[in-house]
């Protein structure tokens, strides 16, 4: 898997010195292994910080929001599931395509790293990754054992992609994305409540979740936006965790491609997928199979209608 | 929840769409049909301009019941708004039962300006399952509550 | 019980709302034993609705109407004149044990042309 | 600093009878910003408006709130006060105490507090409303009329005669509708075609007028003085322009097996026809199920006998696309199919037909040319029976609740014109009750009892059946307390009316709200009849409810002068309440252009300023105000809330949900 990463080093360096790109965002090496960070580097030296490997969980089509804005092509290397989020903000005229090219990436599924902590495996500096296994300090696990929750149902496809570097077939998702929301919609709503409650009362609010989703893309979101009536900075009472979380996840229905980035970045390990999920598997059950960001064009599930649409008295499905 | 006469009374929120259920609730007024006072009715031009923070501002304010009233699909003013309604109301409520929300504290319903006895029998059904269920402990923002 | 009383609890049991009726005389328009009757179909619902109940205990259509339904299956209004009958007959046959129909003369009186509907009514009338 | 104006009004008992209404003005007067709080009997009398007006001049008010009936009521005359004091109509907010409040509550503790609470929550969304002026779009100075019966045809000519083009839509090949089916007309009996056909002749002359026969609406779009409607103009296969009528393609078409729609059926027509002798326009057209040249290829003897070559067999469909100011619906009625009622055996026996078609078989222009005879053998009934109600006042589900209205003044015709014409025939009607209201009605059923002597029998028919050769009508006559039958040789079964089927689709496409028995709903059912509640549609005749002949022309003169009355003005003011976007946070995701339905939102490249003397161009929202008709739909799919509604904005409608719900 070594070799996907030389071979988008050597693809950044040949835009550069060819002038098509005057910028390459990718992924840089931090202190420690699992440390990676989005980085845009402006010059073939600082290629040698850049990294692709099992840690470079983090999907960076919504840095391309601003950065397209500015002068000159940047170069940007998605794995399918950021493909979907690129596709999604371009029919949102978020980023102009002009200024962007994009490679996509094979992925085999990146690490979780708290997952590895669990394993007893901590400061990590590098990791080798084959296409089923990963070998860290010496000790090698499945990957289904320590690979993020979100590339455990991963479904996706390379999309929408100037280049391609892909060697190996992709894994079989392991798991059916909608289990944990199955299991959730078969509870009795006092365990459902008490679940919520109990996950919920955790956030902090420091809106982790809202800065990286690419579909949480206002200019000023209304809990920050003191004339919308809901503005909020803390969650000062129980409602307020509530509010946040079901207000965010209805703004992004019809639109969120499940990248799974919520629930990878939130410090408090609260599933947020499990609710962008209820809304996509609602959809699909009522409204017909839909993937934000599969075309670039596709009118979303909540800006289109047919006349014989379900009535909302008879969509409780599922027991109590 | 109103003090009223020391039994607990719900408090209930309904929006109605200007053109149909507005106009069936009128009708509902002067045919005479009562149904209970905790229902407290909100103008909307139409049932696709009831935004989920209103109906969530509600409950956070101490509302037990939220109702969404509008016209029968295919008879809107605005020929597709009510369609619009339909879909975000049931994943909306969808979600709030997800979350452990009791199911009867929200409902759509659509109601024509010609069904003013509609628009009282659901309001009287709707009001008293609300009422059974009691006060709105799950969606309560306690600093609203005296 | 006095007739009000009596008339009301009628009424109940006939389950159908005689003041839907609006008079028009369709019931006893199709009704096949009409001749027999001394009282009409429609009558039955206007006394029963003003609450006149003795002369519709001792009518002798509730022996001769047939129970066939043809009042009720027609009705614009959506009433039901033979419930009505029906009503006022369980008020009597239960009342006081009469006896309308003699065991006996059951055999001769069936033959094939009786309606199967026509023959369970009877049994109705027969006191348990 | 707001200063707020409160007015309660008691609107005679019916407020203040369960409402305390000196009390609702004494504790809104605390409320912050009030200024003023009085209450008076009528506030939308004279002196009730004059008292809001003085106090708006007196006091300064910079926003009333009227505690009275509901806003459709009377929000455009709270409004008009307003401005006519110098306030802006739009700082006016209306609580609905009376229907929503002290009609439908009887204790006055509880009545009173509920209407304190909808005057607190007005007084709420008041303090956060902002002067408002309404823009202006421009009136097409056309009117489309759908529909070519009586009521169609008498609203098209009134609106030409005031000078503005109409354009009829008839869906049939001529206009005419159900009345040119008709022999006489009560209640003066003189003929349907005299009275009809010199009008269907004015319509075709006049100018203004432009008649597209056997076409259909297939779409509505925009709003009122801005319809833009696409005709689909069916296929005839005859060039209007060249046909003359000669009928020479007539007799020569060898497929006569057609069954004539417009004699309902009781005899054939050729495959090429012209519906009846005064059709307009007197143009033929060809049935394509029955064409033989149209189904299989063979024949073309029409072409050939044309002198002026006016069959096309390759003629489309054609969609041609029009403005219009104002739409006039005039659908019409057809009378309800009878399969629900075999107990008269409409299905089973011939010689039980319709009303309709017992006027096919008395006129003159009839498939019996006029000779009233039995469908069966052609023979001269010697009795007739008829029966009223046949459908109609049925709430069983079969039939229709309502009365058809017109349905015993025409059996009475009926038995009036057969006891003239066949002196000798027997005439029966069983009734429920006759219903003759009006001028020269009531003495027009008794001349057909006293005078022509025709046997009313108060009793509904149980059942029809045949027995040897004559239909014996079974029913029940209540004055004397019999069942009667009456063996007949004809019977007629006065069958109830309903809309044209067509009207729902209508009703859709154009927004009109419509009832269970799909009758058009019309805006007040006493103050505005031949208004729909949608601005810009009227509505004429039958498709708002069971009506005859001379209602439905006063009815159709009163829709062409409220039509006159929009297309005379040149701008017509807009609704106010429009969807506005706030440029600094509109980030131009174009999710809210999918869900408007009139278009009314595109997307434009502004320049802004960031500062530093640096700008960038954004694309942003932009909303055509003479476009939205302010459904708020795009407010919600904006997840930044920079799309907003005026009049009903997120903070205004979030103040009214804090004021209800506060303790």
């Amino acid at each position: 898997m070594q070799r996907i990463e030389t071979a988008m080093i050597e693809k950044a360096k040949a835009l550069l010195s060819s002038g098509e790109v005057t910028r390459v965002l990718g992924w840089k090496k931090g202190e420690l292994g699992y440390d990676v960070e989005p980085c845009v580097f402006k010059s073939e030296e600082s290629l040698k910080d850049f990294c692709y490997n099992v840690f470079c969980g983090a999907n960076l089509s919504k840095y391309l929001v601003e950065e397209s804005k500015k002068e000159g092509k940047i170069l940007v290397f998605l794995k399918p599931c950021d493909s979907y989020s690129f596709n999604q903000l371009i029919k949102e005229h978020r980023i102009n395509k002009e200024n962007v090219y994009t490679v996509g990436v094979e992925c085999q599924g990146k690490v979780d790293p708290y997952k590895l902590k669990e394993n007893g495996i901590e400061m990590v500096d590098s990791a080798v990754e084959t296409v089923d296994t990963v070998t860290v300090k010496g000790k090698e696990f499945k990957k289904e054992e320590i690979i993020l929750g979100k590339c455990l149902t991963c479904t996706k496809k390379p999309l929408s992609y100037d280049d391609i570097i892909s060697f190996n077939e992709k894994r079989e998702p392991v798991l059916d994305r909608f289990e944990t929301v199955k299991k959730l919609e078969a509870m009795t709503a006092d365990e459902r409540y008490a679940f919520w409650k109990d996950q919920l009362s955790n956030c902090i609010r420091c809106n982790a979740c809202r800065n990286v989703c690419p579909a949480c893309t206002c200019t000023k979101c209304v809990f920050d936006n003191d004339n919308s009536g809901i503005a909020s900075k803390a969650n000062s009472d129980s409602f307020e965790e509530k509010l946040f979380h079901i207000i965010r996840a209805f703004h992004v229905a019809g639109r969120c491609t499940d990248c799974g980035e919520c629930s990878r970045v939130c410090p408090q390990h609260i599933p947020l997928h499990l609710l962008n999920r209820k809304f996509i598997s609602d959809i699909d059950r009522l409204y017909g199979e839909y993937q934000a960001g599969e075309d670039t064009d596709s009118k979303g599930p909540l800006t289109n209608y047919t006349t014989g649409d379900v009535d909302p008295s008879d969509v409780f499905g599922g027991n109590n | 929840m109103q003090e009223m006469n020391n039994e607990k009374r719900p408090l209930i929120v309904a929006f109605c769409c200007n053109w149909c259920s507005y106009a069936g609730a009128d009708l509902a007024g002067s045919s005479r049909l009562s149904y209970p006072a905790d229902v407290k009715i909100i103008r909307v031009p139409c049932s696709c301009r009831v935004n989920p923070m209103f109906i969530l501002k509600a409950f956070q304010r101490g509302a037990d019941g939220v109702i969404i009233c509008g016209c029968h699909p295919g008879d809107c003013h605005y020929t597709t708004g009510n369609y619009y309604a339909r879909r975000r109301m049931s994943l909306l409520f969808s979600m709030l039962d997800y979350l452990g929300i009791e199911r009867e504290r929200t409902r759509v319903e659509w109601v024509s300006a010609a069904e003013g006895a509609k628009f009282s029998a659901v309001m009287n059904d709707f009001a008293s399952k609300v009422a059974a269920l009691g006060e709105n402990k799950r969606l309560e923002d306690l600093r609203c509550k005296e | 019980m006095d007739r009000k009383e009596q008339a009301k609890l009628i009424k109940e049991r006939s389950g159908t709302d005689v003041r839907k009726c609006m008079k028009c005389g369709k019931c006893s328009g199709r009704c096949p034993a009409y001749a027999e009757m001394d009282i009409k179909p429609h009558q039955f619902v206007s006394y029963i609705e003003k609450g006149e109940v003795e002369k519709l205990l001792e009518s002798k259509s509730l022996y001769t109407c047939l129970s066939c339904f043809a009042c009720v299956e027609r009705c614009p209004r959506g009433v039901a004149p033979a419930n009505v009958i029906e009503a006022v007959r369980q008020e009597v046959v239960r009342a006081q044990g009469g006896n309308k129909v003699q065991a006996e003369k059951i055999p001769e009186t069936i033959n094939e042309a009786i309606p199967q509907q026509l023959l369970v009514s009877m049994f109705r009338k027969f006191n348990k | 600093m707001q200063k707020i104006g409160v007015f309660v009004c008691w609107c005679g008992s019916n407020i203040a009878a369960t409402v305390d209404v000196k009390k609702v003005a004494d504790v809104l007067r605390l409320e912050p910003g009030v200024v003023i709080s009085e209450t008076y009997q009528y506030m939308c009398s004279e002196n009730g408006q004059a008292l809001i007006r003085n106090a708006i001049k007196e006091n300064g008010l910079t926003g009333i709130v009227v505690c009275s009936c509901s806003p459709r009521m009377h929000e455009a005359t709270f409004r008009k006060t307003a401005e006519s004091a110098g306030l802006n109509p739009y700082m006016v907010e209306i609580a609905n105490i009376r229907e929503q409040c002290s009609w439908i509550h009887k204790d006055m503790d509880e009545a009173t507090e509920k209407a304190i609470v909808l005057g607190r929550s007005a007084i709420a969304k008041l303090k956060l409303n902002a002067p408002l002026t309404s823009g202006e779009s421009a009136v097409v100075k056309r009117a489309l009329v759908i529909g070519g019966g009586i009521a169609g045809i008498q609203s098209a000519l009134d609106i030409a005669e005031a000078g503005y083009e109409v354009d009829i839509v008839e869906s049939s090949a001529t206009i005419g509708g159900n009345m040119a089916k008709l022999d006489k007309t009560f209640p003066t009996l003189d003929c349907a075609a005299c009275i009809l056909t010199p009008k269907m002749v004015d319509c075709a002359q006049n100018e203004n007028i432009d008649i597209m026969t056997f076409s259909e609406i297939e779409s509505v779009k925009g709003f009122v003085g801005n319809f833009k409607v696409q005709i689909r103009r069916k296929a005839r296969f005859v060039d209007e322009k060249k046909c003359t009528g000669c009928g020479v393609c007539m007799q020569k078409c060898p497929s006569k097996k057609g069954k004539n729609e417009f004699n309902m059926g009781l005899n054939n027509r050729p495959a090429i026809y012209i519906p009846f002798a005064q059709a307009i326009p007197n143009v033929a057209i060809i049935d394509p199920e029955q064409c033989l040249k149209l189904k299989n290829g063979k024949c073309g003897l029409c072409a050939m006998q044309c002198q002026v070559n006016a069959i096309d067999y390759t003629q489309k469909d054609e969609i041609i696309e029009r403005e219009y100011g104002a739409i006039v619906v005039a659908t019409g009625y057809k009378p309800i199919s009878l399969e629900n009622f075999n107990e008269y055996g409409y299905d089973t026996y011939k010689d039980v037909v319709t009303s309709l078609e017992l006027e096919r078989l008395m006129n003159a222009a009839g498939p019996s040319d006029g000779h009233l005879v039995r469908p069966s053998d052609h023979k001269e009934p010697k009795v007739i029976t008829f029966i009223q109600c046949v459908g109609s006042r049925d709430t069983s589900g079969c039939g229709k609740p309502y009365c058809s209205k017109i349905c015993c003044m025409y059996t009475a015709k009926h038995a009036m014109l057969i006891r003239e014409k066949y002196p000798d025939t027997e005439v029966h009607v069983f009734y429920i009750d006759v219903r003759t209201p009006g001028k020269n009605y009531d003495e027009f059923f008794r001349r057909a009892v006293e005078q022509y002597g025709v046997d009313y029998i108060k009793g509904m028919v149980g059942k029809v059946y045949e027995e040897n050769g004559k239909l014996m009508v079974q029913g029940s006559d209540l004055i004397n307390n019999e069942q009667v039958v009456i063996p007949s040789d004809l019977v007629v079964l006065a069958a109830a009316i309903e809309p044209n089927p067509s009207v729902r689709k209508i009703a859709t496409m154009v927004t009109a709200s419509i009832d269970t028995n799909n009758f058009l709903t019309e805006a007040h059912a006493k103050l505005r009849p031949v208004e729909s509640p949608t601005a810009g549609i009227f509505l004429s005749g039958v498709c708002q409810g069971p009506k005859d002949i001379p209602e439905t022309v006063s009815q159709a003169s009163a829709c062409a002068a409220k039509v006159v009355g929009l297309l005379s003005k040149d701008k017509l003011k807009c609704n106010a309440c429009v969807a506005h976007s706030d440029e600094t946070l509109c980030t131009g995701c174009s999710v809210c252009a999918n869900v408007c339905p009139y278009g009314a939102i595109t997307y434009v490249d502004k320049e802004f300023r960031i500062g530093g003397g640096k700008t960038e161009t954004r694309r942003v929202a932009s909303v055509n105000e003479a476009v939205c008709q302010g459904c708020g739909a795009c407010t919600v799919t904006c997840p930044s809330g920079a799309m907003d509604l005026k009049g009903f904005s997120n903070k205004q409608i979030m103040a009214e949900v804090d004021a209800i719900c506060k303790r």
